[in-house]
């Protein structure tokens, strides 16, 4: 039931959740290992960016906009064809429709 | 296949109506056109829906005082007559929607009226 | 109860249909009341899919003729085709039935909790409720122009759902271009369809699929009807308009819309496997399928990472999702005359396609519930403006990344399950387009961290110190859909077996279709 | 290029539809199959003289109450855009 | 609003289209027509009171929540019918062979007769209903909208 079985490979859930469960016992174990004397909220926790003034908390979050920065400068090619063709307005869905109908139809007459 | 042309000009007309619409949707900006166009397109399948039905000769499908001869197809034109009340509705629904676009936009363009892209 | 069964295929349209209608009248005794009985009449339907679908399960197909003086009575005493509607419900229609079923459930739920404050309630549920009867009347129906009309039923309803947050320039967009689009849609295939009446003097599904000669006229209906429905499922390149639409949408009738989209896909399989299968060229369409899905998947895929406002990212997924699935029944279309590779892979590649469904409107109708329950509180979509807010909404949260990591194929979740029977199954049929569907759901990944980070964790925002859960209610809803994820995910095998074969088996067996209404003639 | 792409696309896909049109039974004498056994017995059936009335609302009773419902979403969907979000505590 | 020649012969008018479309619906399973042709004669009737008589007027004698009332309620007068026969089939005819509007015409040409057609002319009536009360409450709703004023929610 839980173990599913075809042609290539055989996937357990149940399998995969008890190997997570003692990964995790496993983690838990190496992390109480660690050193003690740490305390929060003393100078031993505070952020440190080879001595610059660090911003407030509220400053420090990444926006959205910025994440994955470098990827989309390096695809900034592809990312200007495929945006080109997202108008958002409403003749251009349609003229795609009438195109790939078109296209559809010389396809399958031409094909058969 | 040219034989046919002369009888078969009902159908013809009904594609080109389909055409011409789309021609509107495609090439013209301002909203209320789209819409015309999309009742333009409703009209040419009714037409060529009903016109499937047509008998030559036929007399309507109504048994009162009918007179002798083959009946039209009924079937069609209980198509159609659904078709015609959703077309109504769709075009009903469509022109609220490009009222509130006047509203919110002050323009029926679609391409000066436009907040969701890319 | 004898009465029910028999009836339930009819019952679990009209129900709904009635409901809708007294709504309006129902709202005048409040908004409890109105509640209470949307969710008992639902509770009632859900019920009736149940015996329907165990009763399909064991009997196969069923056709309920109406209006005849026996409901199996498909042909006319004495007589060579179909005259009346048919309902014909087999595995994959009871299929989508239970997905919308249960995903209404969960809506309704939520919709309860979210729209509390808010005008025109009466108008909302009726809606709803013809949205849902336009999904369930457009799986169930075996008769071309009712598959037409229910369809419209379902796209003005949708549009008008759609475009609900009157107050918003963009919703009203959203509903204009999902309205447009279903309406030329929807006359393009009435258009199909009649051509396919000049020839046969049919409407009936199974009766055309039993006289179809495949002439040059059925060609061109093939083209229309297949393009006009995928560009309702939202297959790229004609899928501009879901974004837009999925966006403005209210929460509730968001994952409703999906549904919608989704049932259009199944009437493509529909046309493609029922009323083609056996004349057109398999492979040639197969491959149309196969590449209209990796390019959904991937151009879906890229175009979500780039997003910054949290519905478009899911609705930009809700395209590439929707990839996986066309890629996975296309391997299968395209094998299907090959009885060899259809035992060894191309069967499991269609189950797989198919599975997708179920796990996709799932996953992302919880992450629309979720997304929505972010702008109920801090009435914003724009990720940039928002973060910290784990600290607040601790179930929001977690209902998220549940959805999130199902969403990107994470085990033990359910869209790990059928991601994997895709990958294995297109491995055998083509190994690059396995690699091109494990690299988007890499960057699905990637996206979802992105959108995760950006909105739940980091330090708290000044602005949003004052924000709280979510209701009860809303979370009831988003829980019904998290605890079938997990589900789904930990018992792959049993659902795979029991609700998506059976649905497989209906596809490829066109004969049976046909005879179970064809096979009365003389 | 829009215009060229729109122009090609139109007329490829209007004269498919066009010679759609042409190859299709000639006009005026259609196949009619089911149409016939409806026009013999819709009258011993139904009991109406309208065999277009006895299709609406009998042999194909379910396309009116779909009909019905459509105009119904109509109706309902313009009211629903067309109220008052005058209201307090409605958030937009 | 119109001038008072128009406002006159509009009131005077309405009679004539209420009779003519309530003839089309009643007649419907006899002769052309039926609930869909007749409820959209009566409907145009409302547009042309609501031309003459501008819709502040209207908006106090047709309330919309009558309208709406009286659409939800031909719509379940429809699907009640139809559900009235679920004892045979959803949708079957169950009145044809009782005393109303049961009886069977002669098969062939003949002059009509109003008590035939079992559920038709009952369908014909809803539909009728709900046609004109949803067309008028799309229009209606429409003309307020436009001239700027709030509908009653």
């Amino acid at each position: 039931m839980a173990v599913w079985s075809y042609i290539y490979a055989v996937w357990s859930p149940i399998v995969w959740i008890i190997a997570l469960i003692v990964l995790a016992v496993i983690a838990l174990y190496v992390r109480s290992r660690g050193q003690k004397n740490y305390k929060k909220g003393t100078r031993q926790t505070d952020i440190f960016i080879s001595g610059i003034q660090v911003p407030p908390a509220e400053q420090r979050h990444v926006q959205a906009h910025n994440i994955y920065w470098g990827f989309f400068s390096a695809l900034k090619g592809f990312y200007n064809a495929i945006m080109r063709p997202h108008t958002g307005i409403i003749n251009d869905y349609i003229l795609w429709l009438v195109v790939i109908m078109a296209i559809a139809v010389l396809v399958i007459v031409t094909v058969s | 296949m040219m034989a046919y042309i002369p009888s078969n000009i009902p159908f013809v007309a009904a594609a080109a109506l389909i055409g011409v619409a789309l021609f509107i949707i495609i090439f013209r900006r301002n909203l209320i056109k789209i819409v015309m166009g999309i009742a333009i397109m409703s009209s040419g399948v009714n037409l060529f829906i009903v016109a499937l039905g047509y008998r030559a000769g036929g007399i309507a499908p109504i048994y009162t005082e009918a007179p002798e001869g083959p009946m039209a197809l009924p079937v069609v034109q209980a198509l159609i007559l659904t078709n015609i009340v959703i077309g109504v509705c769709v075009i009903a629904l469509m022109l609220v929607m490009v009222m509130h676009t006047f509203r919110h936009m002050g323009d029926i363009d679609a391409k000066k009226s436009r907040l969701l892209r890319r | 109860m004898e009465h029910l069964n028999i009836h339930s295929p009819i019952l679990i349209v009209a129900l709904p249909l009635f409901a809708a209608f007294l709504i309006p009248l129902i709202s005048r005794a409040g908004n409890k009341v109105r509640g209470s009985f949307t969710i008992a009449l639902l509770s009632f339907v859900a019920f009736l899919v149940g015996i329907l679908a165990v009763n399909i399960y064991t009997a196969g197909t069923r056709v309920y003729t109406l209006g005849a003086s026996v409901p199996e009575l498909a042909i006319p005493e004495g007589y060579i085709v179909p005259v009346r509607i048919i309902f014909q419900v087999d595995g994959i229609s009871i299929f989508m039935g239970i997905i919308a079923t249960v995903v209404m459930l969960a809506a309704i739920i939520y919709s309860l909790q979210f729209l509390k404050d808010q005008t025109g309630q009466d108008r909302f549920y009726s809606l709803l409720m013809l949205l849902y009867v336009g999904v369930m009347g457009m799986v169930f129906t075996g008769d071309m122009f009712n598959l037409f009309v229910f369809l419209e039923i379902a796209s003005i309803a949708g549009a008008a759902l759609a475009a609900y947050r009157t107050n918003m320039a963009d919703a009203i967009e959203g509903g204009f271009k999902y309205i447009v689009i279903s309406a030329i849609g929807g006359l393009l295939v009435l258009f199909a369809i009649g051509i396919l009446y000049s020839q046969y003097n049919l409407l009936n599904i199974a009766a055309l699929a039993h006289y179809m000669e495949y002439g040059t006229l059925d060609m061109i209906v093939l083209a229309l009807l297949a393009i006009a429905f995928v560009m309702k499922l939202a297959g790229v390149p004609l899928h501009m308009w879901a974004p837009d639409t999925y966006t403005v949408a209210p929460a509730g009738t968001t994952p409703m819309i999906l549904v919608a989209s989704y049932t259009s896909m199944y009437a493509l399989y529909r046309v493609t496997f029922t009323l083609y299968g056996g004349h057109i060229d398999t492979t040639a369409i197969g491959w149309v399928l196969i590449i209209v899905g990796v390019l959904s998947m991937l151009i879906g895929v890229m175009m979500a990472v780039y997003q910054t406002d949290i519905k478009r990212v899911m609705a930009y997924h809700a395209v590439s999702q929707g990839g996986y699935m066309l890629l996975g029944v296309g391997v299968g279309l395209a094998v299907l005359n090959d009885p060899a590779a259809l035992a060894s892979y191309g069967r499991d590649a269609i189950t797989g396609g198919i599975f997708h469904i179920i796990n996709h409107v799932f996953y992302k109708a919880l992450l629309f519930m979720t997304a929505e329950a972010i702008f109920f509180r801090i009435g914003t979509r724009d990720l940039n403006k928002m973060g910290g807010l784990a600290r607040n909404m601790k179930w929001t949260t977690v209902l998220f990344a549940i959805g999130a990591l199902a969403i990107s194929g994470i085990p033990p979740f359910n869209g790990f399950a059928s991601k994997l029977l895709i990958y294995e199954t297109v491995m055998r049929f083509n190994p690059i387009l396995s690699v091109i569907a494990m690299f988007v759901s890499l960057v699905t990944l990637a996206s979802f961290a992105k959108v995760f980070y950006s909105a739940f964790t980091g330090p708290e925002m000044p602005a949003y110190k004052e924000v709280r859960e979510v209701p009860k209610g809303m979370i009831i809803g988003m829980g019904i859909l998290a605890v079938c994820i997990i589900l789904f995910g930990v018992f792959p095998g049993l659902v795979v077996d029991t609700i998506v074969a059976p649905a497989t088996d209906a596809l490829i067996n066109q004969g049976a279709y046909i005879n179970s209404v064809m096979g009365a003639a003389p | 290029m829009r215009q060229i792409i729109g122009w090609f696309a139109l007329i490829t896909l209007v004269t498919f539809l066009i010679s759609g049109a042409l190859l299709m039974h000639p006009f005026g004498y259609p196949p009619s199959d089911m149409d016939d056994y409806i026009i013999a017995n819709s009258q011993a059936e139904t009991g109406s003289n309208n065999v277009v009335a006895a299709v609406v609302f009998d042999y194909r009773g379910l396309d009116t109450l779909g009909e019905a419902t459509v105009l119904f979403a109509a109706v309902s969907g313009v009211l629903l855009l067309l109220r008052a979000t005058k209201k307090e505590g409605d958030k937009t | 609003m119109l001038s008072k020649i128009v406002r006159t012969v509009s009131n005077q008018l309405i009679v004539f289209i209420l009779i003519f479309g309530l003839y089309i619906i009643m007649h419907g399973h006899i002769t052309p027509g039926g609930g869909f042709q007749g409820g959209a004669v009566i409907a145009s009737g409302v547009v042309m009171l609501l031309v003459a008589f501008g819709s502040s007027d209207i908006k106090k004698a047709l309330r919309e929540r009558r309208l709406s009332v009286l659409e939800s309620s031909g719509a379940l007068i429809f699907i009640g019918v139809a559900f009235a026969g679920i004892g045979t089939v959803f949708f079957y005819n169950f009145l044809v062979g009782t005393p109303i509007f049961g009886e069977i015409p002669p098969i062939g040409s003949n002059s009509g007769n109003v008590w035939t057609g079992g559920v038709i002319p009952l369908m014909n009536l809803s539909v009728g209903l709900k046609v004109l009360a949803g067309l008028s409450a799309i229009v209606l709703a429409m003309a307020l909208f436009s001239s700027g004023e709030e509908m009653e929610e």
